[in-house]
């Protein structure tokens, strides 16, 4: 099981925490082309590769934040909490 | 029949001949050369790829085509799959679309001269809530529409089935009932991709082991390098050289977002792994595919005496194909629960494959806004059964250049027009 | 006990513990250690079981758990390693794979006709007549190998835990001890994991002195604090170390898992030893050196009286001596060294009698052992992510490089004396050790509750060990003839060859077609034989042909030992055993057990509409909000507005996901100014939680809202019913239930039965008037007793889900994910008044009005069947007259108690949704009915005069 | 050895509980302090920095303590004492009880005494506090109280071996 770095209870188990998929921008949903919109819903790079992506740590600390996740070898780098810098918390704790 | 000759017969005769004799078998594909030219690639050497070369050689006569694999056929879900097919869908849409698949799959191993040992042992769906049992009424309701034989029955018909499920009312997923497909079974994989890769190739089409695909080959587009919207594909590049084509297909399954991400297309897909397992041989016992949703697990046991057990896909996305302990953790939980008695089997081997999730679980097919760029993806959890229906309609799609009724409410066009396939509510389980 | 030898030999039985047994209904007599094969070879028996194709009777391999020729039937168990499992007393052991019995079996017909039976046999026939198929299936089925499950078979008692051990040693043999020591040593905490039943690795069957120091090195890991789990196999190794391991040895379990982090793992799983391939190689009497070894040094058991060894190796040279020792008559040794080799070997049906060697003498003898070379079991340190590398010196496939956390010592990676593999183990366990401690650090600095680390990070140790040796060692795969190379599989060397012609190229497809290495042992006997032959007959060599993928488990766990305790959480509301003890029948609701009646719910529909009725709704989500943001929030989540709601407010309110489709509903109340308590479906709690957390922290950070879960805090009673304002004064004394002074849709605070802190809010989902009254859980039990007591006179009662689900439905209130599904936006409801498009933004608020502008879209629809006594099936299909076009379908039915009729909620598209409008539907019985659209959704009451009065 | 209580099991024994959800540079948060995931006991209050921005008060001392609190800014507080249940689990064996269950570290270094955590623990969502009893090894678990049938037969069964 994947140990996931939460920027504030340290790693954790992949499984105390849920996962919430790639990380992406929501459009303004006053003025967006239902293309934007769609976009957004549904539409996702899906690399190979890294990927930045949303995680909450429902046992933990009850933050969502984000971090950078490699699809394929599942190296994990710099979580951030939204709002902050990225860089500002400790880096890989494997 | 193309300018080939037809695959050497197989028969029991010909296995008693050639044992008598002992003669050796053909091969079942040649070893072809590369070559840089060719009227379609098609990119994945799965069930979907290997079945579009076949239906467009055998239905349109267009036999100058490339398949090409990064590994050996077969090495994706294709070959990993727990091989259960049936046609109990919950939209009409689907259910016309597995239907003809599943016709398509009676008739095969007569088709491709390759015993492809379908088994139609029928698939149980269990209902452990009222939720559940009133979906699984509405999937009999409309499966009996469209004439499938699809029909909710109760514990004792269920018990009767299939002794080994414990079907008291004092567990803590009670059986309440079951959505029962006669038709539905298992099928030997494996055999489908080599029959239609044997079928393919004694049409003169080309199978590429070990070549990957590196690149899409794209002008004029809207997107960076002129990829993107209003291009035209011209080719790939592959691990073994660059391919010139005017037709090129993704049938890639979990790596379509890879694929079509090289020729600016963006797909409504992720990636996310489905794990499997295997146990030990025993003397058989369980005569029928058994699925729970609640559960999230699904069971039948091979001629060959294991139980293949699968789930439902693991919720990171991933292209790691290493599997979890938390899958056979979870899988024997529940498992038991079904089944008490089975507790001493033990696991032998867990695998993973990779799915390609859509928000609607059915398939993106068709053309893309790249010319000449088709995709035949978005086949999650549930495509192996689609294999022959998807190949057939697909060649049909790029042979004469429009897309065929039974695929067009897949067309990519809907996740921007807002059109989504109703698959969803019953997917669950999407096997 | 016939074939027993005398006392030294044999160290792990006790011969003053004799133990009773059957085979195959036939009383035998063992000591306690012997295991099961043991045991039937020290009586005679040689032969323990059939192959699975062609039924040829097969004897003792390998002895140990890899044999592939010993799996039995011990009592309900299939499968048991006879090899492996140490007898016990009353065992009923039975051989596998055999009809009608061990000595003859008819399906060894089946061997008759082996030259049409090859690989894939079955791809190539059968095809026709279609029909015939299903029943050669059953014949081919009945062949299915293994032993059979006993479905009555009781679930024992398996289990798990948890560890954090920071070395975990997958291997007792000398390399292995050594490193758990020195881990130990170097101050770790250390898992030392072996698969057989006692430390000493292959020591245990070597010379005195290598016995001897197998017990020493065991001393003292015991001594060091080592946790020795012995029996138990490390059977996985996941992503960050997570370890699978499966402990047969715990007392009182059968077996149980753990589940350990290691900050390290040793891979010291040594060497097996390879069989080798030529024709005759599974006659009962062939076995490898280990076997011959094993069997005399540790059980005491005579395999043969006159043997023929070939040897490639010191552990060939071995075997003489322990043969010797055994009073066994050397025939002939046959030297691969010197260049002297074997091409098959000969018997009866059940017992090797001679060997033919490369220069074509034949040698009589009724043993042939074996000594070909190593295969390095490299299955852990795949599932790590390496890779296996041939070195065609050693001729075995090496580890190419695991990563940092994972280290390999012993056979896995080279060879060597004794002391040699000691001093590697020794350093690789100082060097895990080292890693370790780094990785700890680490975890501790980044882990806020942890322990303060002392000290900086000690420098992560790099790895200097003096590698192992690797010995040379003669290339012997397959002899001249062919035989089999799967076992278990009775896969032959001529089948791979042929797989191979046909042009099944690569390694993973001559494997799938052939299923050579997908039986019992997974290929640890198996794959590089496989490899070997097949290289051979692409003429590539063993280096590019490479290895099938390795996977998990690295032996087979049971279903139970996986599954553990099975653990699945349930809750109740602290009402639910005053429930129970009134006759309620449970139901289960996603996790939450429940009333869902007392008997019958058509009465309790009846009393609630004439008396009043209380029922549990405990399970209803309910969150605390507070913060001067709420109703922005509360805007953004619902579709209606929500910044006028007055103080003693309460509204009704639809969420929608951002692509529009309904996602909840509920009723939010403002209780004071900052403050709020939000209700949301059962089944939704957990998820509006999350939900309005992320809207929160991701979009909305410099919003100030607290979310607070107080589900089960508060139990929450819906007292309904026209005397219900009658009951709920008589146990108020601060709360005006004047209809002025607490019209519906408001809501107070108060005191109930004496209980401060009550909410109370007057709604209505049965369409009665209603208060639904949240009590702190501690005192709920009182206030429902006391509901009950007061009320007796105005014939108060308690109803269950189901009277409620009725009273509901006559109201017409849908229910999301019922009367809607993955695909219904928020218009498929109708409440068309509650979508707010003049909204700045509200979660799906763009694809609502897309679906609005467009008014392509189901709607939900009251209707009634024209004959009120036909009750449509929920998922009952509404069609085009005549047709079989799906226009609709049932979502809600039920026999309406106050009505005397059926009544249904329907999703039907737009052009059948006018009121009067006429559907057909179809029942699941084949039957045609029809029913009108109602004017309203509410079939009962459409004004709501009962609930505002 | 292993002592499992349920301590909210009758309204006497009723632990009273509050939570405190403070954000940072609010006087609560000042008041009440301590570093996430640590604990400590006030006179009455066990004082428990469960989340970055959320305090559990614990105990007799609670309610005041929560009344007792300057919440200016961005701070609140609900009284959680019928929504969470406490458990608590003493004894040598605790540790290893619960790592039948749950799959954090309780061992001395990572979960030292007067440190707080939430962990699933036989699938129930907990937030634990390690809080020795007169220097024996202790935890104090709070949950969801709907919970509490299903998890005290959980916890019985695993330390059934001890
Ligand atoms: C464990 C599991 C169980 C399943 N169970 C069922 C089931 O019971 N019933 C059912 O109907 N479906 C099931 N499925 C789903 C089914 O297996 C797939 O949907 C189906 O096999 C997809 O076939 P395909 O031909 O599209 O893709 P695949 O078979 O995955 O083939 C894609 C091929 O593309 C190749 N490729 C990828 N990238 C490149 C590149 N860059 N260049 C060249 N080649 C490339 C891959 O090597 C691969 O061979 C299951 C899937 C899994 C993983
Ligand atoms: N194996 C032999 O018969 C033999 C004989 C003579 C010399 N040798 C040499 O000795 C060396 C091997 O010594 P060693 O100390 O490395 O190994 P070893 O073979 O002495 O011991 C390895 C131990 O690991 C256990 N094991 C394997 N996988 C396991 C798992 N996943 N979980 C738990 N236990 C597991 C095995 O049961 C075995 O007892 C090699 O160089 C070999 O060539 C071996
Ligand atoms: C239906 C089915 C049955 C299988 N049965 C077995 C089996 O009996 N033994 C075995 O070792 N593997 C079995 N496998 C698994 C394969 O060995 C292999 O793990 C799987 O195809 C994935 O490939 P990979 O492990 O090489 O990645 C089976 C796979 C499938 C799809
Ligand atoms: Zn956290």
């Amino acid at each position: 099981m994947l140990l996931v770095p939460c920027p504030n209870c340290g790693p954790m188990n992949a499984a105390d925490l849920s996962y919430n998929g790639e990380s992406h921008r929501r459009p303004d949903p006053k003025t967006c082309t239902p293309e934007e919109w769609r976009t957004y819903l549904y539409l996702r790079e899906n690399p190979s590769g890294w990927l930045l992506e949303n995680w909450y740590c429902s046992s933990g600390c009850r933050r969502h934040f984000k971090i950078e996740r490699h699809t394929l070898t599942g190296e994990l780098r710099a979580p951030v909490l939204p709002g902050r810098k990225p860089g500002a918390t400790q880096g890989d704790m494997k | 029949m193309g300018k080939n000759k037809p695959p050497a017969k197989y028969s029991a005769a010909g296995l008693l001949w050639r044992g008598l004799r002992k003669q050796s078998w053909p091969r079942v594909w040649r070893e072809p050369e590369f070559k840089s030219t060719y009227d379609v690639v098609i990119i994945g050497g799965g069930v979907h790829g290997l079945a579009t070369a076949y239906y467009l050689a055998s239905n349109h006569g267009i036999t100058n085509i490339a398949v090409v694999d990064k590994q050996y056929l077969g090495s994706g879900g294709s070959g990993r799959n727990t091989a259960i097919v049936r046609s109990n869908y919950l939209t009409p849409e689907g259910v016309a679309f597995y239907d003809r698949s599943l016709d398509l799959y009676n008739s095969m191993s007569n088709d491709l001269n390759l015993n492809v040992m379908f088994s139609e042992r029928g698939h149980l769906t269990l209902a452990h809530t009222d939720s559940a049992l009133r979906t699984m009424n509405w999937r009999a309701e409309v499966n009996k529409l469209q004439g499938i034989n699809s029909s909710v029955i109760t514990p004792a018909e269920i018990k009767k089935l299939t002794p080994s499920l414990d079907v008291s009312a004092d567990t803590r997923y009670p059986i309440l009932g079951a959505l029962y497909h006669p038709p539905g079974g298992t099928i030997r994989h494996d055999a489908v991709v080599w029959g239609y890769a044997r079928g393919a190739d004694a049409y003169g089409v080309d199978l590429h082991q070990k070549t990957e695909v590196l690149d899409i080959l794209v002008e004029g587009g809207s997107g960076p390098e002129g990829k993107g919207p209003s291009g035209k594909v011209t080719g790939v590049r592959t691990s073994k050289g660059d391919i010139h084509a005017p037709v090129v297909v993704n049938c890639t399954a979990g790596w379509a977002s890879q694929l079509s991400n090289m020729a600016g297309v963006t797909l409504p897909i992720t990636t996310h792994p489905l794990q499997a397992a295997v146990t030990e041989p025993v003397k058989t016992f369980l005569p029928t595919v058994v699925v729970s949703g609640s559960l999230h697990v699904y069971v039948s046991q091979t001629d060959r005496g294991e139980l293949v057990f699968g789930a439902s896909v693991d919720p990171v996305a991933t292209y790691n194909m290493s599997g979890t302990l938390e899958f056979t953790e979870e899988l024997a939980g529940h498992v038991l629960e079904l089944m008490p008695g089975i507790s001493k089997m033990r696991l032998l081997r867990q695998w993973a494959g990779l799915c390609d999730m859509t928000p609607d679980y059915s398939p993106v097919m068709g053309p893309t806004p790249v010319d000449g760029f088709y995709v035949d993806v978005g086949w999650g959890t549930y495509g192996f059964k689609a294999g022959p229906v998807s190949g057939e309609q697909m060649a049909a799609c790029v042979a004469n250049g429009t897309t065929p009724e039974l695929i067009k409410p897949f067309e990519l066009s809907r996740f921007t027009e807002g059109t989504l396939v109703g698959e969803k509510g019953a997917a669950a389980v999407g096997h | 006990m016939s074939h027993r030898l005398p006392a030294p030999l044999g160290d792990v039985i006790d011969r003053s513990s004799v133990i009773s047994f059957t085979w195959n209904g036939k009383k035998l007599q063992g000591f306690e250690g012997d295991t099961i094969a043991s045991a039937l070879l020290a009586n005679g028996e040689h032969i323990l079981g059939r192959s699975m194709k062609y039924h040829r009777p097969r004897g003792v391999l390998t002895a140990d758990f890899w044999d592939p020729n010993t799996t039995v039937q011990v009592d309900d168990e299939p499968n048991v390693r006879a090899s492996h499992r140490k007898l016990a007393d009353g065992m009923a052991v039975s051989a596998q794979n055999v009809w009608p019995s061990l000595k003859f079996d008819v399906k060894a017909a089946n061997g008759l006709v082996g030259r049409f039976l090859t690989a894939g046999f079955y791809y190539k026939t059968f095809m026709k007549p279609a029909k015939l198929w299903p029943a050669y299936e059953h014949v081919l089925a009945k062949f299915a190998p293994g032993g059979s499950v006993d479905l009555d078979t009781p679930h024992g008692r398996y289990d798990k835990r948890h560890a954090h051990p920071d070395v975990v040693v997958a291997g007792g043999g000398p390399s292995g001890m050594a490193a758990a020591l020195a881990a130990a040593e170097a101050g770790s905490s250390v898992m030392l994991v072996e698969h057989e039943h006692q430390l000493g690795g292959h020591l245990l069957w070597g010379s005195n002195d290598d016995r001897a120091a197998a017990n020493e090195l065991a001393a003292a890991c015991a001594a060091a604090g080592v946790e020795i789990l012995t029996n138990s196999t490390v059977a996985g190794r996941y992503e960050d170390n997570w370890i699978s391991i499966s402990q047969r040895s715990h007392p009182g379990v059968i077996e149980r898992l753990i589940k350990a982090r290691g900050k390290t793992l040793v891979g010291a799983a040594g060497t097996i030893e390879r069989p080798y391939v030529f024709q005759g190689n599974d006659l009962p009497g062939v076995m490898t050196s280990g076997a011959a070894q094993r069997l005399i040094r540790m059980y005491g058991v005579k395999p043969g009286t006159r043997a023929v060894v070939f040897t490639a190796n010191e552990s060939g040279d071995s075997a003489v001596e322990a043969l010797q020792s055994a009073g066994i008559s050397i025939a002939r040794v046959v030297d691969a060294r010197a260049g002297e080799g074997i091409t098959s070997a000969s018997g009866s049906k059940s017992r090797v009698k001679r060997v033919t060697l490369s220069d074509g003498t034949t040698v009589e003898c009724d043993l042939l052992v074996t000594a070909v070379g190593w295969t390095t079991p490299t299955s852990l340190l795949n599932m790590a992510g390496d890779r296996p590398v041939y070195d065609a010196d050693a001729a075995r496939f090496f580890p190419a490089g695991p990563p940092d956390n994972v280290l390999a010592t012993g056979g896995m990676i080279g060879d060597g004396s004794r002391d040699e593999l000691i001093a590697h183990g020794r350093a690789t366990g100082e060097l895990a050790a080292g890693r370790a401690a780094v990785v700890r650090h680490r975890l501790q600095a980044a882990t806020a509750r942890a322990a303060a680390v002392d000290g900086p990070e000690p420098d992560y140790p790099a790895d200097e060990r003096t590698p192992l040796d690797r010995a040379q060692h003669p290339e012997l795969y397959r002899s001249t003839t062919h035989g089999i190379v799967d076992y278990s599989e009775d896969v032959s060397s001529k089948d791979l060859f042929s797989a191979a012609g046909e042009g099944f190229d690569s390694v993973e497809l001559i494997k799938r077609f052939t299923t050579a290495t997908m039986g019992p042992s997974q290929g640890k006997l198996e794959t590089v034989n496989t490899v070997a032959v097949l290289a051979e007959a692409r003429n590539e060599t063993i280096a590019e042909v490479g290895t099938t993928v390795w996977r998990p488990p690295y032996a087979p766990i049971s279903l139970g030992a996986l599954a553990g305790r099975i653990n699945e959480p349930t809750r109740v509301s602290v009402l639910q055993p005053w429930h129970e003890a009134n006759g309620a029948t449970p139901i289960l609701a996603g996790q939450w057990v429940r009333p869902e009646h007392y008997g019958d719910p058509a009465a309790e529909v009846r009393n609630t509409r004439t008396n009043v009725g209380i029922i549990d709704v405990t399970p209803l989500g309910k969150l605390d909000l507070q913060g001067p943001d709420v109703p922005k929030l509360l805007n953004l989540l619902y579709t209606n507005k929500w910044m006028a709601l007055p103080i003693g407010g309460v509204r009704y309110g639809l969420m929608c996901a951002e692509d529009g489709v309904v996602l909840d509903d509920g009723v939010t109340a403002r209780l004071g100014e900052e403050h709020y308590l939000m209700t949301t479906t059962s089944s939704g709690a957990a998820k509006i939680w999350n939900w309005i957390e992320m809207w929160l922290q991701t979009e909305h950070p410099d919003w100030q809202v607290h979310v607070t879960p107080v589900t089960t805090g508060l139990t929450s009673i819906n007292i309904a019913g026209p005397n219900s304002r009658e009951l709920l004064g008589r146990l108020t004394t601060d709360i005006d239930l004047d209809p002025t002074a607490f019209p519906y849709m408001n809501v107070r605070r108060g005191t109930i039965a004496g209980v401060q802190n009550c909410i109370a809010w007057r709604i209505g989902f049965t369409g009665e008037l209603s208060y639904e009254i949240h009590v702190p859980s501690g005192h709920a039990v009182h206030v429902w007793e006391q509901l009950l007591d007061q009320g007796a006179d105005l014939g108060v009662k308690a109803f269950g889900l189901e009277a409620q689900r009725i009273m509901r439905l006559e109201k017409g209130h849908f229910i999301v994910g019922q009367d809607t599904d993955g695909l219904s936006k928020a218009p498929v409801t109708g409440l068309n008044p509650l979508l707010k498009l003049d909204k700045d933004d509200w979660a799906g608020m763009p694809e609502v009005a897309w679906t609005m502008e467009s008014g392509d879209h189901p709607v939900i629809v009251a209707c009634q069947p024209d004959n009120g006594s036909v009750v449509p099936e929920e998922a009952a299909q509404i069609l085009r007259a005549g047709t079989t076009e799906i226009v609709g379908r049932i979502t809600s039915s039920r026999m309406s108690p106050t009505l005397n009729r059926s009544i249904c909620l329907a999703q039907v598209t737009k052009e059948f949704a006018a009121p009067g409008t006429s559907l057909e539907v179809l029942l699941v019985s084949g039957e045609r009915i029809t029913a009108t659209v109602q004017e309203h959704h509410a079939h009962f009451d459409p004004e709501g005069a009962r609930l505002r009065g | 050895m292993v002592e499992i209580t349920h301590l909210d099991a009758s309204p006497d024994t009723r632990v009273p509980k509050a939570s405190v959800r403070a954000a940072d540079g609010t006087a609560a948060a000042a008041t009440l302090g301590l570093n996430f995931g640590s604990a400590e006991q006030r006179g009455e209050t066990l004082v428990v920095r469960i989340r970055p921005d959320e305090w559990y008060l614990l105990g007799d001392g609670a309610p005041a303590m929560a009344a007792g609190l300057d919440l200016s800014g961005f701070a609140s507080t609900v009284d959680i004492s019928h929504s969470r249940t406490a458990v608590r689990i003493t004894g040598d064996c605790a540790a290893d009880t619960l790592s039948k269950l749950g799959s954090a570290d309780f061992s001395d270094h990572m979960t030292p005494n007067g440190a707080a955590l939430g962990n699933g623990i036989a699938g129930v969502t907990c937030d634990i506090v390690r809080d020795d009893q007169r220097g024996v090894r202790s935890y104090l678990l709070l949950l969801d109280g709907s919970f509490i049938t299903y998890f005290l037969g959980a916890l019985h069964d695993a330390a059934s071996e001890f």
